[in-house]
């Protein structure tokens, strides 16, 4: 995965970044599985390697596919990013152990979700539609927003004053 | 069960419901309807809600009627009241402003989508305010932000869709870092409500997590706030988003970012002592001094009313965080107070400008960008139009009889409590700065003859001008009568600052 | 130990993620580097949800230790906000190359700077 | 491309069982990894699917777009409109337990109905931004 990643960093292909990005969400999902986040996974494999790239070939389709040269030193953008990441690296030190039940995240709260209450097996779903349901209304209204808002940015204009500004 | 008791639901609740509601009808005027009856409503709620706060102290309401930490929890306080008073008020005059506005900004066939989208974008701000759950903050804050983006693509110069991409990658940073924090609280305390994490949270406050979500949370948030370094988003959006738009923007969104500053700060770490360990005050302070002065330099020397008053904007923001960095009862509260009375004066320049907008700019061509040249004289043409933009920019500057004066006032003490004379020497300095911007706009208008081609511009339609007079006024108002804003500023600031601190 | 292993590929694929965002100067790939970032913060989210022998958490009477399902529901809803961003980023590149003719950064902040400097000299 | 006839007829093929899985994604939510999301996505899929073997104009006509803006719209307040129902029903906003005789049947029909919001918003966008990329292609060549 971590190749993946710096063959997109590196690449100037648009075309090949992008089916690269779709096998990194793949990637991405298998290690989901791994970690017995099915519903993430599969959500992630459909989103990620499915929507994702349907998405970015449609918007290259419509842009050229070569990326220029870039023409700064790539400095501030690498102290930054890694300052991030050092910063990430201090934190993530000292989280409780890979895999340990006795966890803060494990005795809080999630018990009373795995007595199953609303009988409901997978207990994602019920977290997700009841418990938190709250949440999810907000996604779908996040979706819808993107959605709206792609309509109000790609409709139609029957002139674009744009345009004729651009010649003169 | 009485419907009282479900206010803080459908405060949210309904302008959410609206929007869908405005796709669906299609129309521009139904839409409008739909839309501007849902903010009034909220508005309205906001207020009772104030009023139950002041009976009562807290409002909870558990979504789903699942208790808190399990479920989803809205939870009202004074500042939360304050704050959602705020942010509905400033949309339901915006509304109406609106209809009259857009019709030269935005074609008619998306007036709708446009009505929807403002609509999901005071969702977005209302339901971070009121929200008691940390997740949730994060979830509403992209309803906010992929709106704003959509509403500052919707402006007529190609500029927009810079301004508003550039805006989308730093908000996009912004809210993946401030997911970043959460996760961290999470994984350290196993929940998210943010009242049951106050007690997990100051068992934790030495391990590093702790640390790196505090960091993470605060420049996340900063982003969206547009602190100093971390603005240059905003000038650009500002200044090619359609007026309407500017307008709520720089009321609401920026100062909603401020309060979830003001909620992880000192509710959340509250009862911590993290703030002495790191240097944060000292960098705040830092960073609203370089606000105060430097952005208001950069004001000085623009040619673009609306980013001059853009960059305004942010040296604004510096005297906010400049309060929180005092960590005093007096500092949070004038915080709170210059909030809300920068929100509506600024919310009152930038409808005024959308006024100037509309007189100087035709339907067919390009709208020209508001350069102070072209206002040259405009005085004579749009006596109130130009009167009120003065009244506004007294208020930036903090002279007495404005709302602004009030805070800076509650701000001046602040700095006096910790003995820092110092601060009062640069607060009143920086103050000049913005004398200086202002009075650039007034020699312009006032003093300057009217260019020769100029066809003869009237004063601004009634429509947009009213909503506009009713902030110039609220900001004279608040400048006299002080017992709203003053009075819940510190009593919020007393529900925050406790521990002796 | 294994812990760390994971930690630090996440904190990798996040710097190359915010790299690629600030370095890059094409539209698009900035995006891309965008959902990589957000991609790498599920990992951080689920990663500590995993308890060692425990299963995928949906019950059957067979299992009695589950993966913690909370971070999978809070990753659920970030997914889709981060498509939902995606997808409106892509719709303002498309725009912009239209407005511009370009999405390439620097190109069009060239042709800002050309516009604005137009615009001071610009007559009434 | 239209005219392959192996893709047509695999195409024939296909379609039914993406739309059917689809189904099972959306209904088999409770039990297995799946739900209102994965579904609205497989079914946009299976259409856009359709589009690319028969264009996006026969698409069109099949599903045209004031269908997607209503479903993209109703969506939302069909899940907004659960949570009001539990509201006049007595309960707290999105409360489920309420809407049946007792919680647990409630709280399922509550989640049934908000899946199928989530589905058809989803579904809706998907569809609704595929058109709107095409259509920007056919205009600029």
């Amino acid at each position: 995965m971590a190749i993946t990643v710096v063959v997109i960093a590196v690449t100037r292909n648009l075309f090949s970044v992008i089916v690269l990005s779709g096998v990194y969400s793949f990637l991405m999902a298998t290690v989901l599985v791994a970690l017995d986040a099915v519903d993430v996974a599969m959500t992630e494999a459909a989103v990620g390697a499915g929507v994702s790239t349907v998405l970015l070939l449609g918007a290259l389709h419509l842009c050229k596919s070569q990326e220029a040269k870039p023409t700064h030193k790539p400095w501030l953008p690498l102290v930054v990013s890694v300052s991030t990441g050092a910063l990430l690296v201090y934190g993530a030190l000292e989280l409780p152990d890979f895999g340990d039940p006795e966890a803060p995240i494990h005795k809080n709260v999630v018990p009373r979700y795995l007595e199953n209450e609303v009988e409901v097996p997978n207990v994602v779903t019920a977290v997700l539609a009841s418990f938190r349901g709250y949440d999810t209304l907000g996604e779908t209204t996040v979706v819808f927003t993107a959605g709206v808002g792609v309509i109000a940015l790609l409709r139609r204009r029957k002139k674009n004053p744009e345009k004729k500004r651009d010649e003169t | 069960m009485s419907l009282a008791q479900h206010l803080p639901a459908l405060q949210v609740v309904l302008p959410l419901i609206s929007a869908p509601l405005a796709v669906l009808s299609r129309r521009g005027g139904a839409a409008f309807l739909i839309v501007t009856a849902a903010t009034w409503a909220a508005f309205a709620i906001a207020i009772a809600l104030w009023l139950q706060v002041d009976l009562s102290g807290l409002v909870s309401y558990p979504i789903g009627n699942w208790e808190p930490p399990w479920g989803i929890e809205y939870r009202v306080d004074r500042l939360n009241s304050f704050m959602l008073v705020l942010v509905s008020g400033m949309a339901a005059i915006v509304l109406p402003y609106s209809r009259a506005s857009i019709e030269r900004e935005i074609p008619q066939e998306s007036h709708y989508l446009f009505y929807a989208m403002l609509g999901l974008c005071l969702t977005g701000l209302l339901g971070i305010s009121i929200t008691g759950d940390a997740f949730n903050i994060f979830v509403f804050l992209e309803i906010s932000s992929l709106s704003t983006y959509v509403l500052i693509a919707m402006g007529r110069d190609r500029r927009a869709l810079t301004a508003a991409y550039q805006y989308l990658i730093m908000g996009s940073i912004g809210a993946t870092f401030i997911v970043i924090g959460i996760g961290f609280l999470y994984l350290m305390t196993g929940t998210l409500n943010l009242a049951d994490m106050v007690p997990r949270v100051a068992v934790i406050e030495n391990s590093r997590p702790g640390l790196a979500a505090l960091a993470f949370i605060s420049v996340g948030v900063s982003l969206k706030v547009a602190l100093f370094p971390l603005h240059q988003w905003l000038p650009n959006a500002y200044t090619y988003a359609p007026s309407a738009v500017s307008a709520f923007l720089a009321a609401t969104a920026t100062k909603v970012a401020l309060y979830a500053l003001i909620r992880f700060y000192f509710t959340v770490f509250g009862d911590t002592f993290l703030f002495e360990k790191l240097p944060l005050p000292a960098m705040m302070l830092v960073l609203s001094l370089f606000a105060m002065f430097f952005a208001n330099a950069i004001a000085i020397f623009q040619t673009n009313l609306k980013r001059l008053f853009a960059y305004s904007s942010v040296g604004q923001i510096g005297y906010i965080t400049l309060g929180l960095s005092f960590d005093s009862l007096n500092g949070v509260a004038a915080s709170i107070m210059h909030l809300f009375n920068h929100g509506v004066a600024k919310g009152a320049v930038f409808l005024l400008i959308g006024c100037m907008a509309a007189r100087l700019t035709t339907r067919q061509t390009a709208p020209p960008a508001l350069t102070l040249e072209r206002l040259a004289g405009l005085s004579k043409a749009m006596p109130w139009t130009c009167f009120g933009v003065v009244i506004g920019g007294l208020s930036l500057i903090g002279v007495p009889g404005t709302a602004g004066f009030i805070s800076k006032w509650y701000l001046v003490l602040a700095a006096v409590d910790k003995g820092q004379w110092w601060l009062v020497g640069a607060i009143l300095l920086s103050s000049l700065l913005a004398v200086v911007y202002v009075w650039r706009f007034v020699e312009v208008a006032y003093f300057r003859a009217p260019p020769a081609g100029r066809e003869n511009v009237g004063e601004a339609p009634l429509s947009l001008l009213i909503p506009a007079w009713l902030l110039v006024g609220a900001t004279v108002w608040f400048g006299f009568d002080t017992s709203f804003t003053v009075g819940s500023a510190i009593e919020a600031a007393h529900q925050l600052v406790h521990n002796g601190r | 130990m294994l812990a760390h292993f994971t930690n630090i590929i996440t904190v990798f694929l996040m710097v190359a993620g915010l790299f690629i965002i600030v370095a890059r100067g094409n539209l698009i790939k900035k995006l891309v580097g965008l959902s990589l970032f957000q991609t790498s913060v599920y990992l951080l989210y689920i990663t500590p949800g995993k308890v060692i022998g425990g299963t995928a958490p949906i019950l059957s009477p067979q299992y009695s230790v589950y993966s913690n399902p909370l971070p999978h529901v809070l990753i659920l809803t970030a997914i889709v906000v981060g498509v939902a961003t995606l997808a409106l980023g892509l719709a303002l590149a498309v725009r912009i190359r239209e407005a511009y003719g370009s999405i390439e950064e620097d190109e069009i902040l060239t042709r800002d700077h050309h516009v604005e400097s137009e615009e001071t000299k610009e007559p009434l | 491309m239209k005219d392959d006839l192996v893709l047509r007829v695999v195409g024939r093929l296909m379609i039914p069982a993406i739309l059917l899985f689809a189904l099972y994604v959306q209904f088999h939510g409770d039990f297995g990894p799946g739900g209102g999301f994965q579904a609205g996505v497989i079914i946009a899929a299976g259409i856009i699917f359709y589009a690319l073997i028969y264009g996006v104009t026969a698409t069109r006509q099949l599903v045209p777009d004031w269908v997607i803006e209503t479903m993209v719209a109703s969506g939302v307040l069909i899940y907004a409109g659960v949570g009001l129902a539990g509201l006049l029903l007595g309960g707290h906003y999105l409360d489920y337990s309420v809407l049946s005789h007792d919680p647990v049947h409630g709280q399922h029909r509550g989640i049934f109905w908000v899946e199928v919001g989530v589905a058809t918003t989803v579904c809706g966008v998907m569809l609704k931004i595929f058109y709107m990329f095409t259509s920007r292609g056919n205009s600029e060549g």
